[in-house]
């Protein structure tokens, strides 16, 4: 097991994928894995979204990011992890969430980089509202999402 | 004791914080929304969905039976739905 | 499944991962996920790399990606694909490969760009030697590589 | 036909690509190997080496039972290394 120093950044400006990957990458990497998320153009029931706001516990997002990252790094030989999230006004096609995970060996990287958004999106405090025309709503946490660890239960 | 509140349970709420004199007889989370119900309606509704309520205290998610002090930190908020 | 036209290219120059992701980003897409392989500053040995050249056969190389894409299309619902690989002479920290998947939700993403990757590592028709003091060689293929195809199996 | 190499098996052959007039009993992969073989020993070297060696027909994998026409592109190659 390597010693990390993750990164872990709540942010309102935008993050820079290129710049962040190049910090992960050390002399023996090799693999590099991240996950994006953005925002959605439209609801699955097609109505059109004009904007999101995200919200979070400051201190405990942090905290429980940084309990996410530590697991992973656990249970994978990795060289080194960098999670940014934003916060505040977003509009579609805006970047959300940076996941950023480097190793020597690629599975590795594909595995901590998957369990690490599985875990934020049930347990990072973080709450989405949508606007639509002529509304605001927060937004369902989705069931998919908790099936989703079930994958990691071994 | 600082209580803070999130996203809907925010609006329920109506507010995302406030300070408590705590009682006595309070001593885990439990007897925290006994309390809290009693003292108003609008507590009553939010933990009528108390299956969809999580609770921190400190910063660290806990379940109802954990027990309280007064300079804890109590939050209650919705199941999260960032990333 | 959408009608995707998958951006499939092999080239000397670097790419830009910033670039390739905004082009991945389509209205509904949610999630992104990449791989980008990069060159190793050291063998397994510790000795050190000097520099790397990729050769790779012309014409067969587009095709076999281009057949791995397609299978994973097929495979998992996913809304766009860009596979890049440099050829030429390469030195450490340098990138080599980027592999960019979008999907509405992330888990496709993930597992289409992970089985793009290891399909394109056993199939892809690319040849690497590494130039370390006083000795160019071929690289040998690892069997973990093949093993790794091994979870694509149901 | 053109014969193409690639990696270690083109410094083998001593050449990347090499053209080839088809003998009329050369029907299929099998049959050109030992053709090649008998041709020249460092062809013996490459195909001594058979389990390691990718075969591609008009840049398609094939295996060694598959046939060939005369004006079909061949390729011998190592087992691939990019990504």
């Amino acid at each position: 097991m390597n010693v990390i120093t993750p990164k872990i950044k709540i942010q309102n400006a935008d993050f820079d994928t290129n710049y962040e990957n190049n910090n992960l990458i050390v002399k023996n990497s090799g693999a590099l894995v991240n996950f994006v998320g953005t925002v959605r153009g439209n609801l699955q029931s097609s109505e059109k979204i004009l904007s999101m706001t995200l919200e979070h516990y400051p201190g405990m997002t942090e905290n429980e990011i940084l309990n996410i990252v530590n697991k992973a790094i656990k249970k994978w030989e990795i060289e080194n992890v960098t999670v940014i999230h934003r916060v505040g006004k977003l509009f579609p096609r805006d970047n959300i969430v940076y996941v950023g995970v480097s190793s020597r060996h690629r599975q590795n990287a594909f595995d901590a980089c998957n369990f690490i958004i599985d875990w934020l999106k049930t347990n990072a405090p973080f709450w989405k509202s949508e606007e639509i025309e002529g509304a605001k709503n927060w937004v369902k946490a989705r069931d998919e999402d908790t099936l989703a660890l079930k994958k990691w239960d071994n | 004791m600082i209580i803070k509140y999130f996203s809907w349970v925010k609006d329920l709420a109506e507010t995302n914080e406030e300070s408590i004199e705590l009682p006595e007889n309070v001593k885990d989370i439990k007897d925290l929304i006994s309390f809290l119900e009693k003292k108003n309606k609008k507590y009553k509704e939010i933990f009528s969905k108390k299956h969809l309520i999580k609770i921190a205290v400190n910063k660290e998610y806990v379940n109802t039976s954990f027990k309280i002090n007064k300079n804890d930190e109590i939050a209650f908020f919705p199941p999260v739905t960032g990333g």
